[in-house]
């Protein structure tokens, strides 16, 4: 199935918008509603949408689903791998081991409601970094192996 | 009572919702009946981490510090995730299954009994 | 002995060195049977043979008794039981799913109301 | 006959269900010591003005790694599931 | 400075492990197979040495607690959160350490066995790491303390396990298993974050000792109650909520099929830990204790009556699974019934839940190595089908001497360990209603009488001029059988010194509800 | 006292749409109802000052889901049996 060229265009116009918003909602998790999964399932959106405006053959060329999975494992990886690091530096398991730190994402706050910094929270920005990954690319291989089981069929 | 609308509507979504699951025949829809009734629950943590009048428990910007619980949307959030996965691999199953029985109805996927 | 194999079942009592006493015995047992023996036994002669009144003897895998043909009689004996309870494994999902309901719904009368 | 099963089973399920919705008050919950617990330190321990991504991801973050093993499981399930169809593996 | 490390972090790197080699595996299972085997053979050997260690830390320094993310992970409650557990709590008690024991040498023969016989497979990193996933959820299931913790371990089990019961997707029947399966443990699934919530929005806790302190029992109690009990005792498969027990266990290969009994006993585990440390005294615990005996008599003598008539192999066994699962929930049940009254609890009461624990392992041991050897017979003839076997007892002679012990070990014959734990069973049930008793020893009869009939289709009678090529299962496939037999006769001569040291503990821990909560909140 | 009149409205759509999904028999309109309804929890969570998990419901429930749905109606068949 083949959508027409305003639609193929449309879509392509969309989607620089669409993945730069959920960046904007993983990035800004700590501060604003919003965090890995939420931005995450924006950017699959989006890419659901460039998806549907192609056809499978053409976007099966242009996306490996290997690249996907290397993409969603990573993101894993790198978000048990933040809990993991906090063992090695001799903490817990999970432990918030760069909140008021001073370095990187380690600045405090001031109590009470105020505006927001985004160089705070400590890990939690690592983490929503990397779960946005992963469910970005997990989403949009799950659609892509469902449209694979149509395809096939020849509907 | 009339307050209590959100639980009253709980109650109501799981009727429907069990009512899709048991009553009908077709498995797409037996999944959306799924999708129902997790929403339902869903809908039930959030309805019990209100406070009247509190505000979203985010201090950027906010005007007072009577806030909603935040526990409940942490809860919400998990089970939303783990809905669309548990959805994604039933619509597999179901993509799959009628590729072998070409059907989606539930009568006629029994080749296991006994 | 390090360990003390007697396993206490408050009223009762079992240890495995009494089951490898009566093994003993029962091997025993055995070897007095087989000391009875016909001494004058052949492998490979004439003498292995049956006497199925002069029929020749049908081929051993042909006489294998296959899984379907045993406990004949115990099915026979309870056809009744087995047709009440084989159709209730029907394969049918939305039956399975009804059954957890029912369940559920039978629970809450025994429990909530009880 | 199986349907008016069905139809008896929803409604003594419903009929309980409906205790749920009375007995909980809408808005004023029963016990809030935890939450308040992280509405009042949150922020200072965490320096996160979004309270639930602190709890998502901090106070529950170990839920929260479950979950995305939830959706990473979701996801190695249907491409094993289609992976005489796709190309490749 | 490393023991130092492991003995500090040993709940969280149970986890961590397993679940760090999973998400790795599809990218290293791509190399080559050499090195998917090698890497996941690695991670399930440490993850298997890690949960050893956690034993045995348990039963020597009484109950872990490790909280994820606080900077004292042994300090349950914060100091200025007055006297709340905030985060999630790892409770490792005898208990929970008892299963986590059954997971690790179960996984561990179980990844043994597979590392032969898999060439004819396609997709197997993705195998591979939905089995390691599957491992990491039944250890975070029984270790974890907490409520919502428990529910993301059992939905991991949930797709973990349903896809790999649909695993070869070339034959249609086994997705429609996995269909069936799934479905009916997203209904459970929901059933318990249902329950969860309700818990949570009266007492304001997650935490299974918070909860416990606070319980209140009032009729919302009640209500989450029976949601919890019907979620999992649908998940450990006991009738009237069997159905899908059968498909799965015999569709599923015979690796999996293994591990779901694994993962069965975990909902079990799951069951007893809420009825029993949640509830308690506050509950109706006769009423509740009487469900759970007459579930149990009711899988016991359906499940043994539906596997004499099976011609399939695996869904035969898959029935005695069920049949079995009966005995642990009328073991348990008999002591949750005499709950309150502490004379009957110390004549038989407390002996009926050692009994069904001990059980717990027997079964995850012996069904264990019967479907394992199942699998190898399928694995060397290709069909499952009991009509056509015959005559392997010729070739594949270790395959049916470990065959025997499992089968014998299952009718409960001496001295084989399934002895040993019936006759626990038998004895304190007969104290508390000998109707019970007598039903439970029938059963076991009816038992010894299907697997004469297995053992005599598969092994007995002349070669089958068909399997005359047939040849022995290969060599890892023994060696993992092999662990599990030696282990079943070990637990089959030195019964009481297994009881004394792992299972009586466990039990103790169980009923105890008291030391479970002081654990977490110290004091009271 | 508007606040009450949009959150009973949202309910009462709530409901609808849950019934809509019982009773369409084009499975294609069912899964858009039953992205409706998505939509509509989600602007129920946002009443309840969850937006967190609006943002959420709205982007995976309404979009993803419906979208899934789509996909696997379009790999299966589009009427529920017994149509027409």
């Amino acid at each position: 199935m083949r959508m027409s060229k305003i639609v193929r265009t449309g879509s392509d116009l969309m989607y620089p918008f669409i993945f730069i918003f959920g960046w904007y909602v993983i990035m800004h998790g700590h501060l604003t509603p919003g965090g890995g999964f939420q931005g995450g399932a924006v950017v699959a959106t989006g890419a659901a949408l460039v998806i549907v405006a192609y056809s499978y053959q053409e976007v099966n060329a242009m996306i490996k689903k290997a690249i996907l999975m290397f993409q969603e494992s990573g993101g894993l990886v790198l978000f048990i791998g933040a809990g993991l690091a906090g063992m090695i530096l001799g903490f817990p398991f999970f432990y918030n081991w760069l909140a008021n730190s001073g370095s990187l994402f380690g600045m405090s706050v001031i109590p009470g409601p105020n505006p927001g910094e985004l160089n705070t929270a400590g890990f939690l920005p690592l983490m929503n970094i990397a779960v946005g990954t992963e469910v970005w690319g997990g989403l949009t291989i799950v659609i892509l192996y469902m449209l694979s089981g149509v395809e096939k069929e020849g509907i | 009572m009339f307050w209590n609308l959100p639980y009253i509507s709980v109650v109501l979504l799981t009727l429907i919702g069990i009512s899709i699951i048991i009553l009908k025949k077709n498995l797409i829809k037996i999944f959306m009946g799924v999708n129902i009734l997790t929403s339902a629950v869903n809908l039930f943590i959030i309805a019990v981490g209100y406070r009247d009048g509190g505000i979203a428990p985010i201090y950027t910007n906010a005007p007072s510090t009577n806030m909603v619980l935040p526990t409940p949307q942490a809860l919400c959030l998990t089970s939303i995730v783990i809905g669309v996965a548990t959805t994604a691999l039933l619509l597999t199953f179901a993509m799959l299954l009628y590729r072998t029985y070409g059907t989606t109805d539930v009568d006629k996927i029994r080749e296991l009994r006994e | 002995m390090a360990f003390d194999l007697t396993l206490l079942t408050g009223s009762g009592f079992w240890n495995p060195f009494f089951w490898l006493i009566s093994i003993v015995v029962a091997l025993i047992l055995i070897y007095i049977i087989y000391a009875f023996g016909e001494k004058g036994y052949k492998r490979g002669t004439q003498q292995v043979k049956p006497f199925i009144s002069g029929n020749p003897e049908p081929s051993k895998a042909g006489v294998h008794v296959r899984a379907g043909n045993l406990y004949w009689g115990y099915m026979d004996a309870l056809k009744v039981y087995y047709a009440g309870l084989v159709p209730i494994h029907s394969g049918i999902l939305t039956d399975y799913l009804l059954w957890l309901f029912s369940v559920a719904a039978i629970l809450f009368v025994l429990v909530v109301l009880l | 006959m199986k349907k008016y099963l069905a139809v008896i089973v929803i409604l003594i399920i419903t009929s309980f269900m409906f205790i749920i919705g009375i007995d909980f008050v809408f808005g004023a919950p029963a016990n809030s010591d935890m939450d308040d617990y992280f509405i009042e330190h949150g922020q200072e321990q965490i320096a996160t003005n979004n309270i639930v991504t602190t709890v998502v991801f901090d106070y529950r973050g170990f839920d929260t790694l479950g979950e995305s093993t939830v959706l990473f499981t979701a996801v190695i399930g249907v491409a094993m599931m289609f992976r005489k169809l796709g190309e490749g593996d | 400075m490393i023991t130092d490390f492991l003995l500090h972090h040993t709940p969280a790197l149970l986890v961590a492990v397993p679940l760090l080699g999973a998400f790795l595996t599809p990218i290293i299972g791509r190399i080559s197979p050499i090195v998917r085997k090698i890497w996941v053979m690695g991670t399930m050997t440490l993850t298997s040495a890690i949960a050893v260690l956690l034993v045995y830390l348990v039963y020597t320094r009484g109950t872990f607690v490790y909280v994820f993310g606080a900077l004292t992970p042994g300090l349950a409650i914060p100091p200025d959160s007055g006297g709340i557990p905030i985060r999630i709590i790892f409770t490792v008690d005898p208990m929970g350490a008892f299963m986590d024991l059954i997971v690790a040498v179960v996984g561990f023969c179980v990844i043994l066995y597979s590392l032969s016989g898999d060439e004819k497979r396609t997709g197997l990193h993705y195998f591979y790491t939905l089995f390691l996933l599957l491992i990491t959820s039944v250890l975070g299931m029984v270790s974890t303390g907490d409520l919502f913790n428990f529910f993301v371990f059992i939905e991991i089990s949930s797709l973990a396990s349903a896809g790999l019961v649909a695993f070869s997707v070339e034959q249609g029947r086994a997705v429609e298993a996995g269909l069936k399966y799934f479905m009916i443990s997203t209904m459970g699934g929901i059933f318990l974050l249902f329950a969860i919530g309700i818990l949570y929005g009266q007492y304001n806790a997650l935490n299974i000792a918070m909860i416990a302190e606070r319980m209140q029992f009032t009729s919302l109690d009640k209500i989450a109650l029976v949601l919890m009990v019907v979620a999992l005792a649908m998940k450990c498969g006991a009738v009237p909520l069997h159905f899908w027990t059968p498909d799965a266990y015999s569709l599923a290969p015979s690796t999996i099929t293994a591990m779901l009994v694994v993962v069965s006993q975990a909902s079990l585990y799951g069951l007893f830990r809420f009825v029993f440390t949640l509830y308690n005294l506050t509950l109706n615990y006769v009423t509740i204790g009487w469900v759970i005996i007459i579930l149990g008599v009711l899988s016991m003598v359906i499940g043994v009556t539906m596997a004499i008539p099976q011609k399939d192999v695996k869904r035969l066994m898959a029935y005695h699974a069920v049949s079995q699962t009966g005995y642990m929930l009328l073991g348990v049940g008999v002591g949750l019934a005499v709950l309150g009254n502490q004379a009957a609890l110390d004549t038989y009461g407390f002996i009926a839940i050692e009994g069904g624990l001990f059980h717990i392992i027997n079964h995850a041991l012996y069904k264990g190595l019967l479907f394992l050897t199942a699998g190898a017979i399928i694995y060397r003839i290709g069909t499952r089908d009991l009509n056509k076997m015959g005559g392997l007892g010729h070739s594949m002679k270790y395959t049916m001497i470990f065959f025997m012990i499992g089968a014998l070990a299952i009718a409960g014959i001496p001295p084989f360990n399934g002895f040993a734990s019936k006759l626990l069973i038998y004895e304190s049930v007969y104290l508390f209603n000998p109707l019970l008793a007598i039903i439970a020893m029938v059963v076991s009869i009816l038992t010894l009488a299907s697997f004469v009939k297995v053992f005599h289709s598969i092994f007995m009678g002349p070669t089958l001029p068909e399997y005359s090529k047939v040849r022995e299962a290969p060599p890892a496939m023994l060696i993992g059988m092999g662990i599990l037999a030696v282990l079943i006769i070990a637990f089959g001569f030195f019964p009481q010194l297994v009881v004394d040291s792992l299972v009586a503990p466990a039990a103790h821990a169980l009923i105890n509800q008291g030391s479970y909560i002081s654990a977490i909140l110290g004091g009271a | 006292m508007i606040e009450l009149l949009a959150h009973g409205l949202v309910l009462f759509g709530l409901i609808v749409s849950a019934i809509m999904v019982f009773y369409m028999q084009d499975l294609l309109a069912a899964a858009l109802a039953s992205g409706l309804f998505s939509f509509l929890i989600s602007l129920e969570f946002y009443i309840l000052q969850a937006p967190d998990v609006a943002i959420s419901q709205a982007g995976i429930g309404a979009g993803l889901t419906t979208a899934i749905f789509i996909i696997a109606i379009r790999g299966t068949k589009r009427f529920e049996e017994g149509h027409r």
